[in-house]
This record gives structure tokens, sequence and C-alpha cells, in this order.
């Protein structure tokens, strides 16, 4: 245990060392001043140490004086107030580290002083156990604050520095007035005394005012809406060190000293201020930050939200109707905030302080500039959006478990704060990694580096209070395969090692999870994450490609996540795996062509997630089991998450770029298996949730339409691609489309059709996938009318995708029919006849691309610039053939997937099993027709053959001719780009249903977008930077608070 | 099981000839309609027998040389699957292969393998032609869609011989009288099926120089010309099927085929031709509603 | 022409033999199946529209129109050639496949007809490409032309018509004859 | 409308002011803890000026957080005017002899009543702060009259932290030696009203009114230097 | 209660400057107005009429104290306010000498570079 008095003392005794040693030996200070810091920083770490341990049993009081607690002065260093020390002293080293590497402003004794005392008075106000001792305090921090803030003694700065003076002074006029009068009325100035007294009965008719008095200087200090426009100015216009540690440590003493002023003078409306006051500040603020373009106010709009959170959670902490157990959770919660954003926020502002300009548009291209500011500015992005498997996730995680059984709607708060954070900071992450030159950036990047370690660091911890707190337990073998896969990273020096230790990796994470293949559905499609994320790992092949470091390690997550996920049994569990794999493939989108697409991704992504935790706090049980009586809210909310990642219509909007646009090696995997995901989260909810609903079959039939209509429109609009990844990716949403409609017919059969599928777009997307990855890396584009007649050169890849078009088409003799054949038939049975006719349309105007596909990429003429090309390479064309010959075999004997997929659904008692016969003639017998696949196969292969064989046996004398050899009116054909027909296959077409193809959805959510930008956009001007006015918000808003709480 | 291979041989090749016979014929009064006189009817086995025996032929590519068997296997394989005569062991031929669903997609094999070989041939007119086709297809298949499965519903299977079951029983039990609207709306498909006009911009031999297979000639085209001639009568008897009652004897086959084969003959050569999008909207309205009525009907009579 | 080695066959065609077992009903078949390339290079197309239509229905005689060469039997030189069109009807008789067949309408493709002495008409067809009917007249009527394809039948059946086996036969000279005609040859030496 | 609207939001805090403050009935007596220093205070420090005693020992942790303030002022002001160069024209020369002559005859008489006042903080009004001003208001007399008078940066900086460091010496010294920091058990108390009584106190007052006296003054002529145009 | 109010006023009059003044030296010393009001106002509420002053330098004051002096807590602490109210007013100043330099005017609309 080391005396906090020491900290004090000692902290205070440098500073006046500081002072004299600077007017003697300036360059000396630093001796002075950086082991002051690391002994305040080691002497709290002992301290927080000793709690933890529990070598120190209760709080430690020091009586300063040796008087007694009323009458002299008090610290009282408990659990919090030393673990907040340690943060705000840790902090403040990273600051320091960093400015002196970056070198203090001259004279640098007396900006150490302030620094110092700045550290001081934070850790002061939290250790205090005296109110007037607190003010004092407050205005150490304060004034050291004016002072730092106004150090670059920029224009900016100096404005900022005087209008927090201002604000400052007015709050701690408040606070000095409100302690006045409580030792008026209580006739003493000690916390725990009068604490004591309120909790005995003491009553007064002011007491009520005078605590308020004082909540409203700490609630200016605490930046809540809409009195925090000082501090926005401070965020932007202050050197962005200074700001570190406010934000990072300063505000966070404020925070605690809120929260113990408020429980020690435990009014009961405290709880409704700070919930209002929280949570307003919170929504709104990260709601005003959406179109802001200034970096560092935009980071500002966020610290002030996530102040809001935590001033909501403490509301809910000072409730007095929370169970235990919510508190307990809200405490952690509280905990993981303030570690979370001390440390994502200081990291952020020290990169700040690396970039040149403020503009978001400065930031273009520093991701790129160096490895070590890309891992930083991901980590703490990501951290502090509350991004899996950082604290802030854990931490959102509890809160909103908590909150729920509050209120739904404060959840819904939380969730909407929360969503339009990831709005605004994945566009700044989106604008950040535009560009391809590399920013001119500083390499002051330890202490970013440092912080964002810490927050790497700190994710065990915060899974275990998370686990504690939620009762919950994560897969541990896919846990260390998460872990494993991370280490892939180190192997950063060489991409074939990655590629390898990924193969093994895999093949050891099947090894692991062998036992959970069982003939359910887990296991079902364990079983197709594990083979084909094998398979599809193949073909990811290096060679020369220019593959990002972190690309094996991201891709490996999203596998391991996959398997995890499926592997759930509790829906924490499940949300969890759910969002590392959406947050992991979302780094892997980035790393493709389309930031912005990743963007749109990331937030829709986002919003489904958070739609499904919202879903999950409304359910009565964690685990995934059957729910009695669900309302059709909580079927829909649950759902949404899986329908996003399915891109459903109109939630489809992200698909086209991030699958088009995302590197090539991925998109297989995130067309073939990962969208699989939202597949098996949507039979989970058919199975538990939606069929308890009473309007069941009405819930149903809507997604029966969503799932058609997506089907119908993505095959609409992938008849007009031109790109080719682009037009892969609308179809294979179509494709998800038809494989949601079969769940939501939700009969046997209806189910097999949509495993089958699930299984067998697997093998054909992944197959066309990987082959169009070749094709992209050996022809250099993906534009289709830059391709055509790449038979010649590529005849392997294009037989492969000539047959995975042909299953794609659902044409008989391969294993694409039988998806149909038991979709129809199960649609007729169930009399859904209108979606039955649009499903036959969908898949007739499937064929229109099917053909630009074969047409464009294959036949026709080959251009000039591809006359060089190579066949795919030879791990790409493995995978192809391994990906044939499940098209080929399973179009004659679908029963290879039709019986494990019955026994599956045997085992789901829900449903039943399919009502199917297998005769010897007739193949396949549904209640309504049959289908005989061997026979087909047979049948045609053989016709095939015979027919083949009579006319070479009978035909003409056949000559090869060159390419540009056609009937061309009698004229010589120029070039082969004269001849190719590669452009607007379709425009006749597309004059027809142009009405069709009006981009509705998009257009809508741009709408949505740009109106609630421009409804931020007009809320900011609340914060209109005139000193008068931020002073008479501060006074109004206090005397609302006066007014409406004081009851 | 030899027996029926050999009979279904014997079937296909009656088919080729019939389906030959039919374009003779529709040549024929096509002349008589113009006030000609007009090739012999078996003109087109002239013209197969000249193709089938000339002596050069080109070829541009793998796709190009298979495609004409693909276009012939497609086309037989689509008229084995439909019975000729329903209940006869013989003459319902493959129809144990698959039901309407079946058909129906099998149906589009041989026109997407025909489409790549043409496809391949490198010459421009050849992929706008197919596109043409699709698209127009993607029109027509709507209407049809929906009088079949107005018909699989009504009749609760998906098997032709279920279908020409439930019609037996008298000309009045037959789907044409039975659903007049599905009947309506899938005969007008059938315009868009056979191409004809006013739907024939597919082909358009005056400005796309009969698009998908304008690179093709001799042996090719003869394969082509055969699976084609087949592919009609392979409809026709489909259509026969789904909403003439079936055929009880080969005569009654004949008879109802050729009524069926006499509706776009008289529809083509009265008409001019449509623009793509016009015969697509065209399909999608007014077919459609025909065939939405009696949709309608049977989703609330059920 | 480097470039065009990739894009073009540069392959002489092969000689053909004309016999075999179904000689005789081959002849049958190809003279009443009489597939005419619709490309007309003079005046004398005119004269085509009225054979193939109502009034003089050549299409009893089992002819008709094709849109492309590939699928063509007969090319119709109809009326006089220039140089310039002289290399497109090259082009487009070569593209089509054996057995093929050439008329020639009218006087121009004879001697140069009222051309005679023009700077650029053809005066001699039969030095270019093998020509198996003349059809004399400026224009022939449509009767005309009708029964000089039924002499072409007649050609046909008997096994006579076989300037197609001639082109290749003599090829070279052919070509020779074209180039001397056509200084500025712009085409592969072998159009398939 | 601006003065209107601030009108109306200083009523509505007036009245709220006013109604906490009047609930505290003016002049009545109503002790709370400081009942313990005005009944004991004596006893315990022996200094004859109670609120002295609060001051620097009961809430003796509030003054060194006071002292701090005020040396954090000082030193942002230096840190931020270091580098201000606010170039008015100032009068180059000095003031008039009538105040150069007071000033001089003052100037050592302010000095030592200063230096009294804090000496005697813990048995008269005043001290260590009010003495420290006093000097501070000496300094700043010499600054109106002499364009060239300029206190020693340095010593005013040694001096200022030296004050410091031995206020929280003393404390320290309370903390090893007394129990806990500043402790006023150290050194004997001494005789009630007499100068050398109250433990600590006097020590502590001494080293404040150096502290503020050098403080103030570095202050006040900080910031007169900025505005000094450049030698 | 004169004093109560007074003191009050003054606060009310020192933030009306700061509410309404558009001059920043205006506001920094409606800021010090505030300040002196407050500690008028911590002043007279330690005050207990008919009472001396907590200075105990005559014998007669050693008994029975705490019936004869004021509240001496409620000084201690203005003493402290005060100090802090000079610390934040020099910092004021020298803030506000730093704007003047660099833009030469006082006016606090010039100063609204930093907003939204």
């Amino acid at each position: 245990m080391v005396n906090p008095i020491l900290i004090i003392g000692i902290t205070l005794g440098s500073a006046f060392l500081i002072g004299i040693v600077q007017a003697f030996r300036p360059r000396w200070t630093g001796w002075i001043f950086y082991p002051t810091l690391v002994f305040d920083f080691l002497a709290s770490a002992v301290n927080l140490y000793g709690f933890l341990s529990g070598s120190i049993g209760k709080p430690i009081m020091v009586k300063i004086g040796g008087f007694p607690p009323p009458v002299g002065i008090n610290l009282l260093v408990g659990k919090a107030e030393a673990a907040l020390g340690t943060l705000i002293f840790a902090v403040a080293l990273l600051g320091a580290y960093h400015w002196g590497r970056r070198g203090f402003p001259q004279p640098q004794g007396k900006i150490m002083v302030l620094f110092l005392l700045l550290a001081l008075g934070a850790a002061g106000i939290s250790f205090t156990g005296d109110f007037f001792n607190l003010f004092v305090f407050v205005e150490i921090t304060s004034i050291a604050s004016y002072g730092l803030v106004a150090s670059s003694r920029r224009e900016e700065a100096l404005e900022a520095a005087f209008k927090y003076m201002v604000v400052g002074s007015i709050s701690s006029t408040f606070i000095l007035l409100g302690v006045v009068f409580l030792y008026k009325a209580t006739g003493s100035l000690n916390m725990l005394d009068i604490g004591g007294k309120i909790a005995g009965g003491f009553s007064s008719q002011v007491l009520g005012l005078i605590s308020l008095l004082i909540l409203a200087g700490l609630l200016v200090e605490l930046e809540v809406f809409p009195i925090n426009g000082w501090a926005l100015d401070i965020y932007q216009g202050a050197d962005p060190v200074v700001v570190a540690l406010l934000a990072g440590a300063a505000v966070k003493a404020f925070y605690l000293v809120y929260l113990k002023t408020a429980s020690y003078l435990a009014l009961p409306s405290f709880f409704k201020l700070s919930l209002i006051f929280g949570g307003g500040t919170y929504l709104v603020s990260q709601f005003f930050a959406w179109r802001q373009e200034n970096a560092r106010r935009l980071l500002g709009y966020s610290s002030v939200g996530q102040l809001g959170l935590l001033i909501l959670a403490g509301g809910l902490l000072l409730s007095p109707s929370l169970p235990a157990s919510s508190r307990a959770m809200v405490l952690a919660a509280v905990v993981l905030l303030i570690l979370n954003h001390s440390f994502s926020k200081s990291s952020l502002f020290l990169l700040a302080d690396n970039v040149k300009g403020e503009k978001l548009e400065d930031w273009k291209g520093v991701l790129s500039s160096s490895p070590v500011f890309r891992f930083s500015f991901t980590t703490s992005v990501f951290s502090v959006a509350g991004l899996p498997p950082f604290p802030g996730f854990w931490a959102k995680l509890l809160l909103v478990m908590a909150a729920a059984r509050f209120s739904p709607w404060l959840v819904a708060l939380i969730l909407a704060g929360a969503l339009a954070e990831v709005v605004y900071y994945f566009r700044f992450f989106y604008l950040v990694s535009l560009g391809d030159k590399k920013a001119e950036v500083g390499n002051n990047l330890l202490a970013p580096l440092v912080a964002s370690l810490f927050l790497v660091g700190a994710v065990p911890l915060a899974y275990k209070m998370a686990a504690d707190k939620l009762s919950l337990t994560l897969p541990g073998g896919v846990l260390v395969l998460l872990g494993l896969s991370l280490l892939v990273y180190l192997l950063g020096f060489s991409r074939l090692l990655q590629w390898l230790a990924s193969l093994g990796l895999v093949a050891y994470g099947a090894y692991l999870l062998l036992p959970f293949l069982k003939a359910d559905l887990s296991g079902f499609f364990l079983g197709l994450i594990l083979a084909g994320a094998a398979v599809l790992l193949l073909a990811t092949y290096p060679g020369a490609k220019n593959l990002s470091s972190s690309f094996y390690p991201a891709y490996l997550v999203v596998v391991f996540s996959m398997a995890g996920l499926v592997l759930s049994t509790t829906w924490f569990s499940l949300f969890v795996f759910w969002e590392i794999m959406s947050w992991a493939s979302f780094l892997l989108i980035n790393m493709g062509r389309g930031k912005k697409a990743a963007w749109i991704y990331a937030v829709l992504s986002a919003a489904g997630a958070y739609a499904m935790l919202g879903g999950i706090s409304l359910l009565p049980s964690p685990y995934i089991s059957s729910v009695k009586s669900p309302g059709p809210w909580l079927a829909l909310l649950l759902s949404l998450g899986f329908l996003v990642k399915m891109a459903t219509v109109p939630l489809h909007i992200w698909a086209r770029d991030a699958y088009g646009e995302s590197p090539d090696d991925f998109t297989p995997l995130l067309s073939g298996i990962m969208s699989k995901m939202g597949v098996f989260g949507s039979a989970l909810v058919f199975l538990y949730v939606v069929i308890n609903l009473s309007s069941r079959s009405s819930f149903n039939y809507l997604l029966g339409w969503a799932g058609v209509l997506t089907a119908f429109f993505m095959t609409l609009l992938a008849v007009f691609q031109e790109d080719l990844k682009k037009l892969l990716a609308y179809s294979s949403v179509a494709q998800v489309g038809y494989i949601l409609l079969g769940l939501a017919l939700f009969t046997p059969l209806g189910w097999t059709a949509a495993l089958y599928h699930t299984v067998n777009h697997f093998f054909f997307k992944g197959l066309l996938f990987v082959a169009a990855a070749g094709i992209v890396y050996r022809v250099g584009t993906s534009y289709l009318p830059h391709m055509g007649g790449l038979i010649r050169r590529m005849p392997l890849t294009f037989f492969a995708s000539l047959l995975a078009v042909i299953a794609l088409a659902g044409v008989p003799p391969l294993s694409g029919f039988a998806g149909k054949w038991l979709l129809y038939t199960a649609l007729i049975e169930k009399g859904w006849i209108f979606i039955a006719v649009v499903a036959f349309l969908a898949s007739t105007l499937a064929f229109l691309y099917s053909f630009k596909i074969l047409h464009a990429v294959f036949l026709g003429q080959l251009q000039e610039e591809n006359c060089e090309v190579r066949e795919v390479p030879i791990p790409v064309a493995v995978v192809e053939i391994i990906l044939l010959i499940p098209l080929v075999v399973l179009g004659a004997f679908p029963r290879l997937i039709l019986d494990p997929i019955t026994r599956v659904l045997g085992k789901v008692t829900a449903l039943g099993i399919p009502d199917l016969k297998y005769t010897k003639t007739l193949g396949v017998v549904s209640r309504l027709g049959h289908w005989n696949a061997l026979f087909l196969m047979v049948f045609f292969a053989g016709a095939f053959i015979l027919a083949l064989i009579f006319f070479a046996l009978t035909s003409a004398r056949v000559k090869l001719v060159g390419q540009m050899d056609v009937g061309y009116s009698g004229e010589v054909p120029r070039s082969p780009e004269d001849l190719h027909f590669g452009y607007g296959m379709y425009d006749h077409f597309r004059r027809a249903v142009k009405w069709l193809i009006y981009p509705l959805a998009t257009r809508v959510w741009r709408g949505i977008y740009e109106a609630l930008g421009a409804v931020a956009e007009m809320g900011r001007r609340i914060y209109t930077g005139d000193t008068n006015t931020y002073a008479a918000y501060v006074i109004g808003i206090s005397l609302l608070i006066l007014l409406i709480f004081k009851g | 099981m030899w027996a029926k291979i050999l009979y279904a041989f014997l079937t296909l090749i009656g088919g080729i000839a019939y389906g030959l016979l039919l374009g003779g014929i529709s040549r024929k009064i096509t002349a008589r309609m113009q006030n000609r006189r007009g090739p012999t009817v078996w003109q087109n086995f002239i013209d197969l027998w000249k193709l089938f025996r000339k002596k050069t032929a080109i070829s541009h590519g793998v796709m190009f040389y298979l495609a004409p068997m693909f276009r012939l296997v497609g086309g037989a394989g689509t008229f084995l699957l439909v019975p000729v005569v329903v209940g006869s062991p013989y003459l319902s031929n493959f129809s144990f292969g698959g039901d309407l669903i079946v058909l129906m997609y099998f149906m589009v094999l041989g026109c997407l393998g025909m489409a790549l070989g043409a496809a391949e041939s490198g010459h421009p007119h050849a992929p706008i032609g197919v596109t043409r086709g699709l698209s127009q297809m993607a029109g027509y298949e709507l209407p049809f869609i929906l009088s079949v499965i107005v018909l699989m519903v009504a009749d609760k299977t998906a098997t032709l011989e279920g279908i020409v079951r439930a019609q037996q029983g008298g000309i009045l039990h037959w789907h044409l009288f039975t659903h007049p609207f599905a009947a309506a709306a899938a005969f007008i498909s059938l315009l868009g099926m056979m191409t004809s006009y006013p739907f024939q911009v597919v082909l358009a031999p005056q400005e796309i120089a009969v698009g998908p297979p304008t690179e093709y000639s001799s042996t090719f085209l003869s394969y082509m010309f055969s699976g084609r001639s087949v592919f009609a009568v392979a409809k026709y008897l489909l259509f026969m099927n789904l909403f003439l009652g079936g055929a009880s004897n080969l005569l009654w086959a004949f008879v109802k085929t050729f009524a069926i084969f006499l509706w776009p003959l008289f529809i083509t050569n009265v008409f001019p031709r449509l623009r793509l999008e016009q015969s697509v909207l065209f399909f999608w309205t007014w077919p459609t509603f025909l065939g939405l009525v009696d949709l309608l009907r049977i989703y609330l009579v059920r | 022409m480097g470039k065009d080695k990739k894009y073009f066959l540069d392959e002489k065609p092969e000689k053909l033999t004309y016999g075999g077992v179904f000689r005789r009903i081959n002849d049958w078949a190809r003279a009443r199946s009489l597939w005419v390339v619709a490309y007309g290079t003079g005046c004398g197309s005119i004269e085509l529209r009225p054979t193939f239509t109502s009034r003089f229905d050549a299409e009893r005689l089992g002819m008709r129109m094709v849109a492309t060469p590939r699928q063509a039997d007969v090319l119709i030189i109809s009326g006089y050639l220039t140089v310039k069109t002289l290399k497109r009807v090259i082009r487009v008789y070569e593209q089509m496949q054996s057995p093929k067949y050439v008329v020639a309408l009218g006087a121009c493709p004879i001697n140069g007809g009222m051309y005679y002495d023009s700077y650029n008409a053809i005066n001699r067809l039969d030095l270019y490409l093998p020509v198996d009917v003349w059809i004399t007249g400026c224009m022939p009527r449509p009767e005309a032309i009708l029964a000089g394809f039924k002499r072409l039948q007649e050609l046909i059946d008997s096994g006579r018509a076989d300037g197609w086996k001639k082109y290749i036969d003599n090829l070279d000279r052919y070509r020779e004859n074209q180039k001397k005609i056509i200084k500025n040859w712009k085409m592969p030496n072998y159009n398939w | 409308m601006r003065k209107w609207f601030a009108l109306a939001l200083l009523i509505v805090l007036g009245f709220f002011l006013a109604e906490i403050a009047s609930s505290f009935p003016f002049g009545q007596e109503k002790w709370g803890v400081s009942k313990h220093y005005v009944d004991r205070g004596i006893e315990e420090n022996r200094g004859a000026n109670l609120v002295t005693s609060i001051v620097v020992n009961y809430r003796g942790f509030d003054t060194l957080g006071e002292v701090t303030v005020l040396f954090l002022a000082a030193t942002a002001l230096a840190f931020l005017l270091s580098t201000c160069r606010c170039r008015r024209k100032y009068r180059r020369w000095d003031a008039s002899l009538i105040l150069k002559t007071a000033s001089e005859t003052l100037y050592p008489l302010l000095i030592l009543f200063g230096a009294y006042i804090f000496i005697h903080g813990h048995l008269t009004p005043g001290g260590g702060f009010q003495g420290g001003t006093v000097i501070a208001s000496a300094v700043m007399l010499m600054l109106l009259s002499y364009f060239s008078f300029h206190p020693n940066h340095r010593a005013l900086s040694t001096t200022e932290g030296l004050a410091g460091l031995a206020f929280v010496l003393i404390g320290f010294a309370g903390l090893v030696w007394g129990g806990s920091f500043l402790a006023n058990n150290i050194l004997p108390l001494g005789q009630w009203n007499r100068l050398f009584s109250a433990g600590v106190i006097p020590l502590i007052y001494v080293a404040v009114g150096f502290k503020v006296g050098a403080e103030l003054s570095g202050l006040i002529t900080d910031m007169l230097k900025a505005t000094k145009e450049e030698e | 209660m004169a004093f109560f109010v007074s003191s009050i006023l003054l606060i009310l009059i020192g933030l009306y400057a700061v509410l309404v003044k558009r001059n920043i030296m205006k506001i920094v010393i409606g800021l010090s107005l505030m300040d002196t009001g407050v500690n008028l106002l911590i002043i007279s509420l330690g005050f207990i009429r008919g009472r001396t002053a907590p200075i105990i330098n005559t014998r007669d004051l050693l008994v029975n104290t705490s019936s004869k002096v004021v509240d001496p807590l409620p000084q201690a602490l203005v003493l402290t306010a005060i100090v802090i109210g000079v610390a934040v007013t020099a910092v004021a100043l020298s803030i506000v000498m730093l704007m003047y330099s660099k833009k030469k005017t006082l006016e606090i609309d010039e100063y609204k570079e930093l907003k939204w």
C-alpha cells in the first residue's frame, strides 16, 4: 500500500522543484518531471493491485493533520479511486512521453508544471473526501487546463481556452456556492459525513436545490448536451496531447466525483437527471458528429457522446430500482467504458497529433503510411466504436443487458447511439483508408501504439468481466483458434508462410472441432464452414499478389468466428461471434478497392447486429431455446441482423460493392459461406422464436416475400451489371434470397430446399468467385467489356465456370436443379403461388446473366490485350476442379446431400422430415411430382455422346478458323474490339424494365442518411461559438435542472 | 428397358420427321396465304439433307462444335420427357424422368447450349440474338409460368400424366375450357416461344442475320435444324397435354398438335414485328393479367 | 498483315473430291434446295425481289434467301462489279461452304456491258470467280432469272456445276488474277 | 432581446439563490463542524487566530491546494506571456518625482509590514496571503515608479519554489514524525497568544507569505514585461 | 438579509456582464464581480449577529468561545476562494493579452472560429 498523500505531496513538491530548476537549468526539468509521473503511476498501480488482490481490504482513509473526518480533510481511496488514479497517471505518462518526444513548448518547465498539476488535480478530485477540497482540486484542474489548452498559443487554442475559462468559472461558482450552502445546511464539508447524515434521515427543504447546484456545476464539466460547446472547441482547438489528457483522464475524475456526489447526496431524482442528460448527450453527440469534417472535433463529439453514455450508466447505478445483478453489470460496464474510452481516445488524439491537417480529408492515405499507425488507428477506432473484441464491446453488451431490465427504450437509445457512432467512425475510417498515396505522418507513434496495446491487453480482462456478469461462455476451442489466427499476423514477413500456416490452422481447427460435427444444424453448418474454408483458402495461394499482411489473420478470424457462431448455445455467444465475424469481414472488405462499400457494409452490419442485440436483450433466457409467446417485434429484431447479412431487400445496398470490390481472394468465402451464417441465424430465429409467434404465418409470408423479392430484384440487377464480380455479387444475393424463401416456408420440404441450396450455392458460387479471382488476377480487370474470348486462353476455367453457371441457372443434369425443384415443389405444396410465380420468373431472369457471364468473359472475341493471358494459377485450378466434382456428382446423386439433410431435419423436431420418397424409376418423388436425377444425367450424357459420335462420323470436313473469320458483309473486321458484343448486352431489355430497376432502396437509404445528416447539421448550429451564448446555455440548463429536478 | 429405349428412339425419329413436315406445311400455308405456290411440303427434308451432306464446314471452337449437339439433345430430351400418349407404356417415352418443373428447366438446356456455341462464333449478331432471345424468354415465361402454376395447383400435381388425367372425361374438362384465362395466357406465350411474328425480333434475318446461328453452316446447321423441329413438336405436345387433354392415341396426338401448330402459324403471317421491350412489356401486361385472373380464382377458391 | 495472323486462319483450303455413295441423291437435294445469299452487287438485285416474292415465287423451286454466306449455296452477281465490290464478293464467296455456285446476272459480269470502258468495272468475271450460270440481259427479267436457275438446277443435278471444285483446284491462278485487279489487297490470303 | 433574455435567466437564478440563502436565517447561530474548531481550536493548536488555525491546520490541505493554484496561475501566466509581445507604446521613462520618492520610502516599509503580517498570522487578522499581497504591492509600487525596475526573476522563482517545497516538506515532516500529513504535533505548541506558539502554523504561514509575495510579484512583473517593448 | 440580497445581486450583475457584454475585458470583469459576490455571500452566511471575530486574543474569549465568535469556517473558505479567484483572473488576463496580441481586438464576435 502506498499512502495516497505521498502521490499528492511528492507531485506537488516536484512541481515546485521544477519551478526552481526551470529558473537555472531548464533542460534538467525532465529529470524531475518523468520520474514523478512514473512514481505516481506505479504508486497508484500498487494500490490498485492491492485492492484487486485483496491485500487491501477496505478503502484507504488518509486523515490529513491527523484529524478525524468531519473536522479535518481526509482522502478516501477505494478501489475505484485507485483504479482511476492509475488510469489518469497512465494516460498522463503516455501524453508526457508523446509530448516530450515532439518537444514541449518553451519554457518547458512551466508546461511540465501545468501538466503535472493537471494530472494531480484530476487524481485529487477522485481521491478527496471533502467537498471544499474537491472545489480546490477542481480549480487546480481547471486552471492547469486553461493554461494547457492555451499552451499552443494558436488563435483557436486561445479562443477555446477563453470559452472554457468563462464556462468553467461559472460552473465552479456553482460548485462553490453549492458546497458552501451545503456546509450551511448540514454543518459539514465531509462527503462521508454528509452522506451519512442524509442517509440517516437528515433533510432540509433546500437540500435538493443545493445538491443540484453542485451537480449542475459538475455536469458542465462533464460536457453534457447542450452545455458542451466549449468542450468541443477545446477538442478542436487545443493541442491534441492536452486533449488526450483531458478527455482520457481529467474528465473521468469529474465523472467519478459526480457519481460519488450524487450517491452521497442521494436524491431520488438524480438517476432521472443522469439518465436524461446522459442519454440525451450520448444520442445527440453521436448524431451531431455525422457530418463533421474536422477530425478533432469529430473525436470531440465522440468523447462527449461516450461521456454521455457513462453518465447514463451512472444514472442506472443511481437508480433505486435496479436489481443487484444488473448493478454489477453496469459497474463492470462503467469500468470497461472508462478504460476503453481513455485509451482509445488518447490513442486517437495522439495519432491526430501526427497528422498534418485537421480536416478529415487531410487524413486521406494515412493508413498506408505506416503499419504502426494502421494498427493503432484501427484498434482505437474499433474499440471506441464498441466493436469486438475490445472492452467497449463488452461494456456495451453489459450495459444493454442491464438496461433491458430497466426499460427497452433505454436499450433502443443505447443502441441507436452506438449505431450513429459506427456511422461516423466508419465514415472516418473510410475517408482515412481512401487514397493510394501515402500521406505524410509524423513518426511519434509509440504512445498511441502503447495505448492501443493496452486496449488489446485489456481484451481478456474485459471478456472475463463480461463473462462473469453475463454467465457467458464461449467455446474454448474456438477462442484458442481465434487467438492462434491473430498470431498468424506475426508471420507477416512472408505471405507464403502465412498461407501455409493458415492451411495448417484450418486443418487443426477441423481436428479440434471434429467432435461437434454431428448430424444436426450446427454440425451441418460447421461442416460447410470447415470444408469450405479449407478449400477456398487453398485458392488464395498468394503467389505474386499484393496481399495485406493482415489478410490471413482476418480471414482465419472470420472462419473461426463462424465456427464459434454455429456452435453457440447462447444468444450472447452467437452475438459475440456474429460481431467478430462482421468486423473481421469488414476489415477484409476494406482491404479491397471499395472503401465506401466497406463503410456501408459496416453501417448496415452494425444496424443489424444492434437490432439483434436489442432483440436478445428482450429475451427471457439467453440460451438458444424455444421462446414462449414472443412478439412479432422480437422476431423481427432478432432476424434483422441476419437479414442484413443475407442482403435481403431492402437491406441489400451494401452487397454489390462489398462483394464486388472486396479482395478477390476473400469474396468466395464471403459469398459461399459467410452469407450462409445469415441463413443459420434465421434458421435459429425460425426454430425458436417465430415458431411460437401467434402471427407466425403472416410473418413467414412476409419473409417469404422478402426472400423472393430479393431473388427477383437482385437477379434483375445482375442482368445489367457490367462488372464480373458485382454481377456475381448480385447473383449470390439473389440465391440467398431463394434460401430465405425456403426457410420462410417453414415446411420440411422448404427447409430441405434451403439447406440443399445452402450447400450447393457454396459449390457453384464459391467456384465462380474463385474462378473470377483467378481471371481478375490474370486479366487485371473485372470489367466485363474488357474481357471476352478467354476460352481460348483458359479452357479449364471456362469448363468449370460453364458447369457452375449451369448449376447456378438450375438447369437439370447438374446439381443446381435439385434446389429449384425442391423449392418450387415446396412452394406449390404450401400454396404460396404468387411467390412461386415471382420465384420462377426470377430464375428465368437468371438465364440472362448466366449467359452474360459466360459470353462476356469466355466467348466472343479474344481482345488484343488478353492474347497472352495464361490459365489461372495452379492452386486456383485445383480448387476449381475440387468444386467441380460435387456439381456433377450431386447432379446425378442428389441423395448424397438430401439424406444428411433429412437426418439433420430429423433432429429438428419442430419440423419433421420432408415427405420425399425415392424410387428407382421415378427418382425423387414428392407429393406433387418426381424427378429422376440419375436418369436425366445418364440420358443427357449418353445422348450427347451418341450425337457427338454420329456427328463426327458423318459431318463434312470441319475446319477450325480464326476468330475474326466471320461473315461480315464481305468486309474484313479490323479488330476484335469491333466485333465483340460485351457492353450493354441487355440494353434492349433494360428499356422494358427501366421502371423496375430504379435504385429505390439506395435512394431511400441515402435520403434517410442525408436527411439525418442535414438534421444533424442544423442541430450542430446550436454551438454558435459565441462565448456569451455558451454562458447563457450553462446558466439556462442549470436553471432547467434546478426547476425540473428539485422535487 | 432396351425396348423402351429403342421405341423412344423411333419416336424421336418420328418426332423429327413430324417437325420437319410441319415446317414444310407451314411454308406451304404461308405461301398460299401470300398467293404463291410455295415449295413442297417436303422441302424441309430436302434442305436438311442438303445441309447434312455439304462438303465443308467451319468451326470456331469447342463450344461452337458442341452446340448443335446440345441443341439436338436438348430438343430431343424435351421431346422425350413429354408423353405423347399418356398411359401408353411406349408412347409416354421417358416421362418418368421428371415432372413439369424438370421439363421446364430441361427446355432451357438446349437453348443455353446453343447460345454458348453461337456466342463462341465471335460474330456480334449471334450474342445479340441470344440476348434478345433470353430477354424475350423472360417476357413470355411469366404468363406461361402463371398458367402452369394454375394447372399444378388446380390438379395438385406437377406431373404431366396427372394433369392429363385431370382432364379426362369429355372435351369440357380440358383445361382450355376449365381454365380459359390461363390457357389464353399460355397460348399467347406460345407465340413468344415459337418466335413467331410479332415476337420474332430474336432471329430477325433482315436485321441481325438470323441471330444466334449466323455462323453455322452445313452439318452443324442440319443438327440445329432437326433439333429445332423436334423442339417445336415437343412444345406442341406439351401444350396438348396441358390444355387439350392429352391424346388417347397417336392419331389424336397428330390432330391436336396440328391444331396447336396452326395457332402461331396464323398469327405469324399477319403481323409485323415488335421491338424487344415492346414484346416483353406486352407479355408482362395482357397475358400476365389473364393468367393472374385464373391464379386469383384458384387462390380464392382454395 | 502480321497482326492478322492471330485472328485469321492462313491456311489453304484442301482440295475436295466429288463423288461418294450418295452422290445422286445429294445432287438431287442440292439442286432443289438452293439458298441464295442476299447480297446485291449492282442494279440486278432489284430484279431479285420480284423473283423471290409472290409474282414469280422462286421458293417453289426450293430456293430461299439467306442472310449469311455461311449458310448459302448460291452467290448471285447481280450486275456490274467494280474493283471495290469484287473484294467483298471474293470474301463472301470464299466464306460460303462447298458445294457452292455462282450465278452472274446481266451483261456487265460477262463483258462489262454498258460500263465496259469504265476505269473500275470488272469486264470478265470468270477470270476471278468460277461462274456456273450466266444470265444475260440488261437487266434480265425475273423470268430469265428463273430460267437461269432452272439451268443451274439441271447442271447440279447432272453433276456439272463444279465451279467450287475448280476454284479450289486453281486457287493460285484465280488469286493471281484477282490481285492484278485489286492492287490494294488488304484481306487475309484465305477468306474462311 | 439578448439583454432581456439574460435578465430573465438571471432573475430566475437570483430567485433560486435567494430561495436557498433565505432558508438560512441571516445572522442566526448555526454551528456545524466549526463548533469543534471554535471550542477546541485553542486547545489543539494554540493559535489565537481561529481562522488561521483552520486555514493552516484543520484545512491545511486546502491551503496547500490554494498555494498550488496560485503557483499554477503564476506558472501558466509566465508560460503564456513568455512569448507574448503585446507591443504597445509604453512609457519609457520613470514616473514623477513625488511617486518615486514616496515609493522609495514605502518600499522597505511595505515589505516589512508584509513580513509582519505573515509572521503574526496565527495571532492577528491576516496571514501568509495577506502579507504576501502587501509585499507584492510594494513591488508593484516600484514597478509603477521606475521603468528600469526589475525584480530578479530567478530569485522570485527560487523563492516561490522553495517556499512551496517548504510547505510540502513540513507536511511530510508531519507524516514522518507526527503520524499524518501536515500534523501539527512535531513542534512544541507553546503558549497561547505568543509569537512562538501554534507549532508549525507560523512556519507554514511564513512559507506561504514568501510564496505569495514572490508569486504575485512575479505575476505583475510578467504581465508588465509582456506589454513592454523589447529592450 | 441585505447582505444576502446585495451579494446575490453582485453575482447576478457579474453574470449579466458575462452573458451580455461583447467585450472580453468586460466579461473578465464580470467574472471577477461574480467571484466577489460569491465571497461576500459566503462571508455573510458565516455571520452571527452580535458576535466578534474568531480571534481569541483576549482571555474572556477563551471560555465559552462558541457563544462569542462568529463561524470561522466560512472565513477560512473565503480566503481560499479569493486566492483562487485571483488566480483565475490572472490566467484569464494572460489569455486575453495573448488573444489581443493575435487579433488586435477584444470584441468577442471576432472569436467565433470554433463552432458547430
